[in-house]
């Protein structure tokens, strides 16, 4: 296997119920490293809970995750985390009181090191740490066209910028794989149409495989090369982009017209 | 020593006239009640301190009044030595912080004698400082052993293990109970400190102890539990070294459950007849070892019980009654030791602590009472039993 | 952008420096006072309790501001501070000079109450909001009901321990009961000065000051702002809440130790240990601005100034009290208030703007 | 034989206790479930209660039920003038503990208030139940007439609440208002309105709460609410704050628990063993008995 | 005479103005659309017409009353309904409570089941889901329940704050056609939307909102057809 056709993300027969309702069912995907991967559906079909099961915010009834070769199903979210998954979510969840440069510094949370004592006493590494993890995080930052608001407590952003913060936050633990729900929601077109390219830039220069939620067509058709359709809980299309968008059924149950 | 005067039984009689006057201006308890400071303005500056707010006010409201109705009696007499009292009153919450700070207060007025404080723990905390400072200082209540453990400290009332062995030896050579059951509050200095006392105590007369039972500040209102153990462990004389308040429903709810020992208690349970609204009956045939009682049927009882009643409405408990005397106390000794008013806190101090050991006063609390020099009063516990709703001497 | 970022490194550093300039200042200027005899007996009666409250405000405010979690039992840190350092002190009264007593006592305080601020953290903090609030609430009467059934004394046989009372202890006559139940401590020798007070707020003041900015304290904040983001960014959320607890419990034990070496006696009544005192710290946070640390410093230093300057009121003393707390808390968090005052006041007093260290 | 006799004997003072904690956690709860916050003053309210009722009834002599009513809308007017001036104003405050804080500074004005004007002398309480103790057992166990119109007014609050809450127009506003007020204004509600009636009702059954906890427990001081008030909290934790059956099963629970543990274990240490208990029951139901878990959706 | 007239409204985050004096007017039966980038002022506007934030100047005239200083809660029962932001469901109640508190303000009691129903037969998934506490809804499921709360009040006019947000493009087609439903039978529309396109196809005038100003204003197919509004909200 060629670095370039590494499998990523393999998830197998993946099921969580609530109740009597089986949310998700049977769930199997597979993502190749560097790949751009779309994951559609109806309201209420079950993507933000694959989201939610790949993160470990809920354990999978079955199935299994495997993560660049590491088995990951079921464990905790922050072990998840640790293994290389980073996601962003459908109702943003920012640190809404701290300053959108703190934001992506407690992503590098994991990145970046050095002891309590150290600061709490601001010994020598405390300041080349920090410093360091300034630099890094202004360089994500500018990636999203937010350093000039680095200094701006979160919870005052326009939303479309708060869309694009939690990305970069997300991005700062450096993952192997990246998860966006709807990032586009609340965005008009010429907002959406600048998501598209940061995206893109994101998945070339950080050398990122990523898989995302969207409703906007425009979006999917335009940047997603691959997509998988979600349909009660069900796998009801799976494949590139442009077959899966003509695919009668997928239109039927999801796209209309 | 010899007697310096009878200070109580001579101001008695103007103490009704006191009390007319005293309806008429004093019955808000000002803080001024004894400011009336003589023409050359020679006044002797006694400072107080007790809760007056929280959970313990009624302690320290009884000795800020009863205090304040001595100064102003003691003033009208003349005063100590020609000088007048200037008397404030300080809160303590009864906290020994707060004490402090109260303490400090009336430092920065000018006080040099306390009469204080009404807690036993502030106390202790502050006769530290007053011990530093060699500042006079009489407790009228605070009963812990170490409230008064300097030179300088002296106090009206009994200690706590003084109460509780003289509890113990009442009963034991009175033959009132062989099994014994013991309610107290295991969060209060004053009662965990009779306690201890007498359950020594009541070996040595061998007394049984069949229960002893605590509560605290914090579930003091169900005593069902204390009373079904001393019930149940057939106890035929409950000992209570607790305050009237508790007591108070420790005796309605033995008498819900129809238990019906004999109830003893120490000074604290002094003033359950003068709860507002209380069925007096409940408390029938309770016996308590106190030095006052507001029914007593002497004339400084009296005059002491109607002057209070009038000036602030209401039966003045054993807490008054210290502090009323504690005033007189301060009195006597002053005369004797001959301070004045220009005297500093420290030379008064001086004077005072041996003049305490040579005075006898007849007091509300007791009769001829005397000190020694390590500052506890002796002075006879009187036993009363309450019967027909009134306290009747024993 | 690096100029910029310096420049906001540099910012929170010269906040964190007016925070100590002032405190070093109204330090400075009370010994002037002092030595020039210009304080009152009160004011100097009340200066290492002004320390011991300062340093409670700026330790809960570590739980309740930066780490968001309600805590209603820190009086009960502070309480096994005070015993446990107390209890040291009395023991080493006479082998150990004043000054190593008094550092070893203080690094016991902080220890214990450290120690048990982690036990109480274990199961606490798997709780939310007011749930973990009453835990703690409990959790501190808890610590006071016990220490009230603490009885240690010491013979020539050595010490004696129950949980029943004094009599227990069985000790021989000569035997001196060091805790004594409800009666407490007493005899605590009286290290606490003004200057210890002063040089353990500025530690205190380093220590939460240093951890705010730092990348752990950076982890507390995010946790506090919104757990299920912290938890998907890898950030360990038992681990970080139990270090705020934690530090914050261990401060409280340090401020019990001032406490308990101030005065000459130390019992656990409600009024000092119970609920009611950790409320009372609560108020010094939340009046001077959750998570606002300086405010922190100066409400503690007006509430407890307020009812001693309020005594010449007498009676009407804690009522007044009630109507000023009242009135202050309605004028610093009321929006209108808020905005009344944005309008017509050039800055803030103290305390207006919440969540900014 | 005894011990079986004991126990039920005990059994019987921990549910009196707890029936008195129990009718005073209804009104806790009924207040915190709807506007999302800790009452610090609702001890003290039910004082001021019981000083009307001592009032009116033990010193003017005015029949109990008379008095009672009068203690009810005296209340009601006292806690809808605290929300209006005090909380109301903080509700949309940056942080909720703003009004905490404002409510520990009305508990402290109310017992100031009470200490300035009734002294800090104890008063005695005529109880206003006239019903004679039940008798069991060849008189071994007692069940006071209190006890029973406790435990009888307790259900019944806690039937009229539910339906009340549930079935009534103004309940339903009480539910969405509780959830979000911004939204509940949208729905057409008066959020101001709703809450002043929730602490109209909180503070009408503080009032017969004060009036049922000085009968049974007869010793009234401006302080008498602080620890029944605080226990009470503790009781509607217990059952799962916001739900009121829970505050009438955390209440009976609280007073058992208290007397067991007194009884069993350690007098003096009943403190810790109440809170203890608490604190075992909220790890394994981390919400209370009858508790909600609610879990947020991600 | 307008049915609901705003003018020279100025609104304010504490010191912060976020609406400088914007006057618009909605006529009875018609849709009219509000369109503008993200923290124009959109939903600011909205929240200031029902009450839930105070306008600092200005009037809000609501068939010929002025309720610019009206509380809210009479607003709605004036008959003015308001599909918020961000949906504000009632989390822990289910979807059946919450549609029955969305008919709070109506006195026919008896018509409200039947109201229920129609609700439950435009959005089939509600029906379904009847019982499930909202909170757990799926966003757009939550979407469609905000929307359906919202006509229980049988409104005379709904103002909706991007009612097609995180809804499927099938539900999102659906959803203007219920609004043109909804138009149809009478009842008037102030509509936000991000879907600018689809926005205009349906109204009948709009205005466009810029950092808290209106801009640009006029027919809906006059507008979709200015080139500077193709270029800055259409995407083309
Ligand atoms: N915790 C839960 N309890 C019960 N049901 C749940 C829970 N979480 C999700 N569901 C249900 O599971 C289904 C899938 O929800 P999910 O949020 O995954 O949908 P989705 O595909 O992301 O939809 P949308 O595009 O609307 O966001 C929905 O019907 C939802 O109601
Ligand atoms: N609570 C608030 N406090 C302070 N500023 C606010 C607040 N809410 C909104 N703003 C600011 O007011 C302005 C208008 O915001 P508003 O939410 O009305 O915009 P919008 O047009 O609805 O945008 P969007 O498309 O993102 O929903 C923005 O600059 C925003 O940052
Ligand atoms: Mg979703
Ligand atoms: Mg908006």
């Amino acid at each position: 296997m060629t670095e370039k056709n590494k499998i990523m993300l393999e998830v197998k027969n993946l099921s969580i119920s609530f109740g009597g309702l089986r949310a998700v069912d049977e769930f199997s995907i597979s993502i190749r490293k560097g790949q751009l991967y779309g994951l559609i559906g109806p309201n209420g079909a079950g993507k933000t809970t694959v989201f939610n099961l790949l993160t470990g915010v809920y354990k999978p009834n079955e199935g299994s995750v495997v993560l660049d070769g590491t088995e990951v199903t079921g464990k905790k979210t922050i072990e998840i985390n640790h293994a290389g998954i980073a996601r962003t979510f459908q109702n943003i969840r920012l640190f809404k009181e701290l300053t959108v440069l703190d934001n992506v510094k407690a992503g590098l949370h994991n990145q970046f090191h050095y002891s309590t004592i150290e600061g709490i006493l601001r010994l020598p590494r405390y300041f080349k740490v920090e410093r360091a993890m300034d630099e890094k995080a202004m360089e994500l930052l500018k990636v999203f066209d937010l350093d000039r608001e680095a200094e701006y407590q979160a919870q005052n952003l326009p939303y479309g910028k708060q869309r694009k913060l939690e990305i970069a936050r997300a991005l700062a633990t450096n993952p192997k794989l990246l998860l966006l729900d709807e990032p586009a929601a609340g965005m008009n077109p010429n907002e959406t149409q600048e998501l598209m390219d940061t995206i893109r830039f994101v998945r070339d220069n950080f050398d990122m495989t990523i898989l995302l939620i969207e409703h906007d067509m425009k979006l999917v058709s335009g940047i997603c090369e691959e997509l998988t359709v979600l349909n009660f809980g069900r796998i009801l299309a799976q494949g590139n982009t442009s077959d899966v968008l003509n695919n009668p059924q997928v239109i039927t149950a999801y796209l209309g017209e | 020593g010899n007697s310096a005067s009878q200070p109580a039984a001579d101001n008695a009689s103007s103490g009704d006239e006191a009390a007319a006057d005293a309806a008429g201006d004093e019955a808000a308890g000002d803080d001024a009640a004894a400011e009336a400071p003589a023409a050359d303005g020679a006044v002797i500056k006694i400072g107080g301190i007790g809760p007056v707010t929280g959970g313990a006010a009624v302690y320290g409201q009884a000795v800020k009044n009863a205090a304040e109705l001595a100064a102003k009696e003691i003033n009208e007499a003349g005063g100590i030595n020609g000088a007048l009292i200037e008397f404030q009153f300080q809160d303590d919450e009864h906290d020994a912080e707060k004490a402090v700070n109260a303490y400090n207060t009336l430092k920065d007025w000018g006080m040099q004698i306390l009469m204080g404080t009404v807690t036993s723990n502030p106390c202790t905390a502050v006769v530290e400082k007053s011990q530093a400072d060699n500042l006079f200082q009489l407790t009228p209540s605070g009963s812990a052993i170490k409230s008064i453990q300097y030179d300088n400290a002296f106090r009206v009332c009994f200690s706590d293990p003084n109460q509780g062995a003289a509890s113990a030896q009442y009963i034991g050579e009175h033959s009132l109970a062989t099994k014994v059951a013991v309610i107290y509050d295991s969060s209060d200095v004053y009662s965990s400190g009779i306690y201890e006392k007498f359950a020594a105590g009541a070996k040595e007369q061998g007394i049984e102890i069949v229960s002893a039972e605590a509560f605290t500040a914090d579930s003091n209102t169900d005593f069902s539990v204390q009373l079904q153990k001393a019930k149940d462990a057939g106890a035929e004389l409950v000992f209570l070294p607790i305050y009237y308040t508790e007591a108070s429903l420790i005796l309605k709810q033995a008498d819900t459950m129809g238990f019906d020992p004999l109830f003893f208690g120490c000074d604290g349970l002094d003033g359950i007849l003068a709860v507002e609204n209380f069925d007096t009956a409940l408390a029938e045939e309770v016996m308590l070892l106190t030095p006052f009682a507001a029914d007593a049927e002497d004339e400084k009882t009296q005059s002491f019980v109607s002057a209070y009643e009038a000036a602030y409405g209401g039966t003045p408990n054993q807490f008054a009654a210290d502090a009323y005397d504690a005033m007189y106390i301060i009195k006597a000794a002053g005369e004797k030791a001959g301070i004045t008013a220009d005297m500093s806190a420290s030379d008064i101090c001086e004077a005072m602590k041996t003049a305490m050991t040579e005075i006898t006063v007849d007091g509300l609390t007791g009769e001829g009472m005397t000190w020694t020099a390590d500052g506890e009063p002796s002075k006879a516990p009187k036993a009363v039993k309450i019967v027909d709703g009134a306290y009747k001497a024993m | 952008m690096v100029i910029k970022m310096k420049k906001s490194m540099n910012k929170n550093t010269k906040n964190n420096f007016i925070t100590y300039g002032m405190v070093i200042i109204v330090f400075a200027i009370v010994q002037l006072l002092l030595a020039t005899g210009h304080v009152s007996s009160l004011m100097g009666g009340l200066l290492v309790p002004l320390c011991t409250y300062v340093i409670l405000a700026v330790s809960l405010n570590l739980t309740v501001g930066i780490l968001g979690e309600l805590s209603l039992g820190h009086a009960g840190f502070m309480c096994v501070g005070a015993f446990s350092s107390a209890f040291f002190s009395m023991v080493t009264k006479n082998t150990l000079p004043g000054g190593l007593r008094f550092f070893l006592a203080l690094l016991i305080g902080a220890a214990a109450a450290g120690l048990f601020g982690i036990l109480i953290g274990i199961p606490v903090l798997r709780l939310n909001g007011d749930y973990l609030a009453i835990v703690t609430l409990a959790f501190g009467e808890i610590i006071k009901n016990l220490v009230n059934v603490f009885f240690i004394g010491k013979d020539e046989n050595g010490y004696h321990f129950s949980m029943k009372d004094a009599i227990s202890l069985d000790m021989t006559v000569d035997g001196e009961t060091i805790i004594n139940g409800p009666q407490g401590i007493t005899g605590t020798p009286n290290d606490s000065t003004f200057l210890i007070g002063v040089v353990l707020i500025l530690i205190t003041l380093v220590v939460v000051l240093n951890l705010i900015h730092s990348r752990d304290g950076r982890a507390i904040m995010a946790i506090r702002d919104n757990r299920i983001a912290a938890e998907s960014i890898g950030i360990n959320i038992t681990k970080y809440k139990m270090m705020a607890f934690a530090i914050s419990a261990s401060l409280a034990g340090v401020a019990g130790v001032l406490y308990a070496h101030n005065l000459s006696t130390l019992t656990a009544l409600p009024k000092n240990f119970g609920y009611n005192m950790s409320i009372m710290i609560l108020v010094f946070v939340v009046l001077g601005g959750i998570g606002n640390i300086r405010g922190s410093i100066i409400s503690a230093v007006v509430l407890t100034l307020l009812p001693e300057l309020l005594r010449g009121l007498s009676d009407y003393r804690m009522l007044i009290y009630a109507v000023v707390l009242i009135t202050m808390m309605l004028f610093n968090w009321s929006p209108k208030a808020i905005e009344w005052r944005e309008r017509v006041l050039p800055k803030n007093l103290f305390g207006g703007k919440t969540k900014e260290v | 034989m005894v011990d079986v006799m004991s126990f039920v004997s005990y059994l019987l003072n921990g549910i009196s206790l707890g029936s008195v904690y129990a009718i005073i956690a209804l009104g806790y709860t009924m207040v915190y479930g709807i506007a999302k916050m800790l009452n610090f003053a609702h001890g003290d309210v039910i004082m001021v209660g019981g000083y009307i009722v001592f009032v009116f009834v033990s010193t003017l002599g005015l029949p109990p039920l008379l008095g009672i009513f009068v203690a009810m809308i005296l209340c009601t007017v006292l806690g809808v003038t605290i929300e209006r001036v005090a909380y109301r104003p903080l509700r949309m405050a940056s942080s909720p503990l703003a009004v905490l804080i404002t409510a520990i500074g009305v508990s402290y004005l109310l017992q100031n208030l009470a200490l300035l004007i009734f002294g800090a002398n104890t008063k005695s309480f005529t109880s206003v139940v006239a019903i004679p103790p039940l008798k069991l057992a060849d008189g071994q166990l007692t069940i006071s007439g209190e006890t029973m119109v406790t435990i009888l007014v307790g259900i019944i609050v806690m039937v009229c609440l539910t339906l009340f809450v549930n079935k009534t127009k103004a309940g339903q506003a009480m539910l969405a208002v509780s959830e979000d007020k911004g939204a509940a204004q949208l729905m057409g509600i008066n959020v101001n309105g709703t809450i002043a009636l929730t602490f109209a009702i909180g503070s009408a059954l503080a009032a017969v709460a004060g009036v049922l906890l000085c009968s049974a427990y007869p010793s009234l001081t401006p302080y008498t609410g602080a620890m029944p008030g605080i226990k009470a909290f503790v009781a509607a934790v217990f059952g799962g704050i916001g739900s009121i059956p829970g505050a009438m099963i955390g209440g009976i629970l609280l007073g058992v628990i208290e007397i067991f543990g007194k009884a069993y274990i350690s007098s003096q240490m009943a403190d810790a063993i109440v809170f203890g208990v608490l604190i075992v029951v909220l790890l394994v139901k981390p919400t209370g008995i009858l508790g909600r878990n609610i879990q947020e959706k991600v | 005479m307008a049915m609901l007239e705003v003018k020279d409204l100025e609104v304010y985050y504490g010191m912060i103005q976020a609406i400088k004096g914007i006057s618009f007017e909605v006529n009875e039966g018609e849709v009219i659309a509000l369109i503008g980038a993200n923290g124009a002022g959109k939903t600011t506007t909205l929240h200031t017409i029902t009450g839930l934030l105070q306008a600092k100047s200005g009037s809000i005239v609501f068939e010929g009353k002025d309720i610019t200083k009206t509380p809210g809660y009479k607003i709605v029962s004036m008959g003015m309904a308001h599909v918020p932001e961000g949906r504000r469901v009632f989390a822990n109640l289910s979807v059946y409570e919450n549609l029955k508190l969305g008919a709070y303000t109506r006195k026919d009691k008896a018509e409200i089941a039947e109201s229920i129903e129609n609700v439950y037969k435009r959005f089939g998934r509600l029906k379904e889901r009847r019982d499930q506490i909202a909170g757990t809804l799926s966003g757009g499921e939550q979407q469609m329940l905000a929307m359906g709360r919202a006509l229980m009040s049988k409104p005379k006019i709904i103002l909706m704050d991007e009612p097609s947000m995180g809804l499927s493009p099938l539900y999102v087609n659906e959803i203007f056609d219920i609004i043109k439903e909804i138009s149809e039978s009478g009842t008037t529309v102030l509509l936000i939307e991000q879907n600018a396109k689809k926005a205009l196809a349906i109204a009948d005038r709009a205005y466009v909102l810029e950092t808290g100003k209106i801009v640009l204003s006029g027919d809906a197919d006059q507008l979709m057809n200015d080139e500077s509004i193709k270029k800055a909200y259409l995407g083309e």
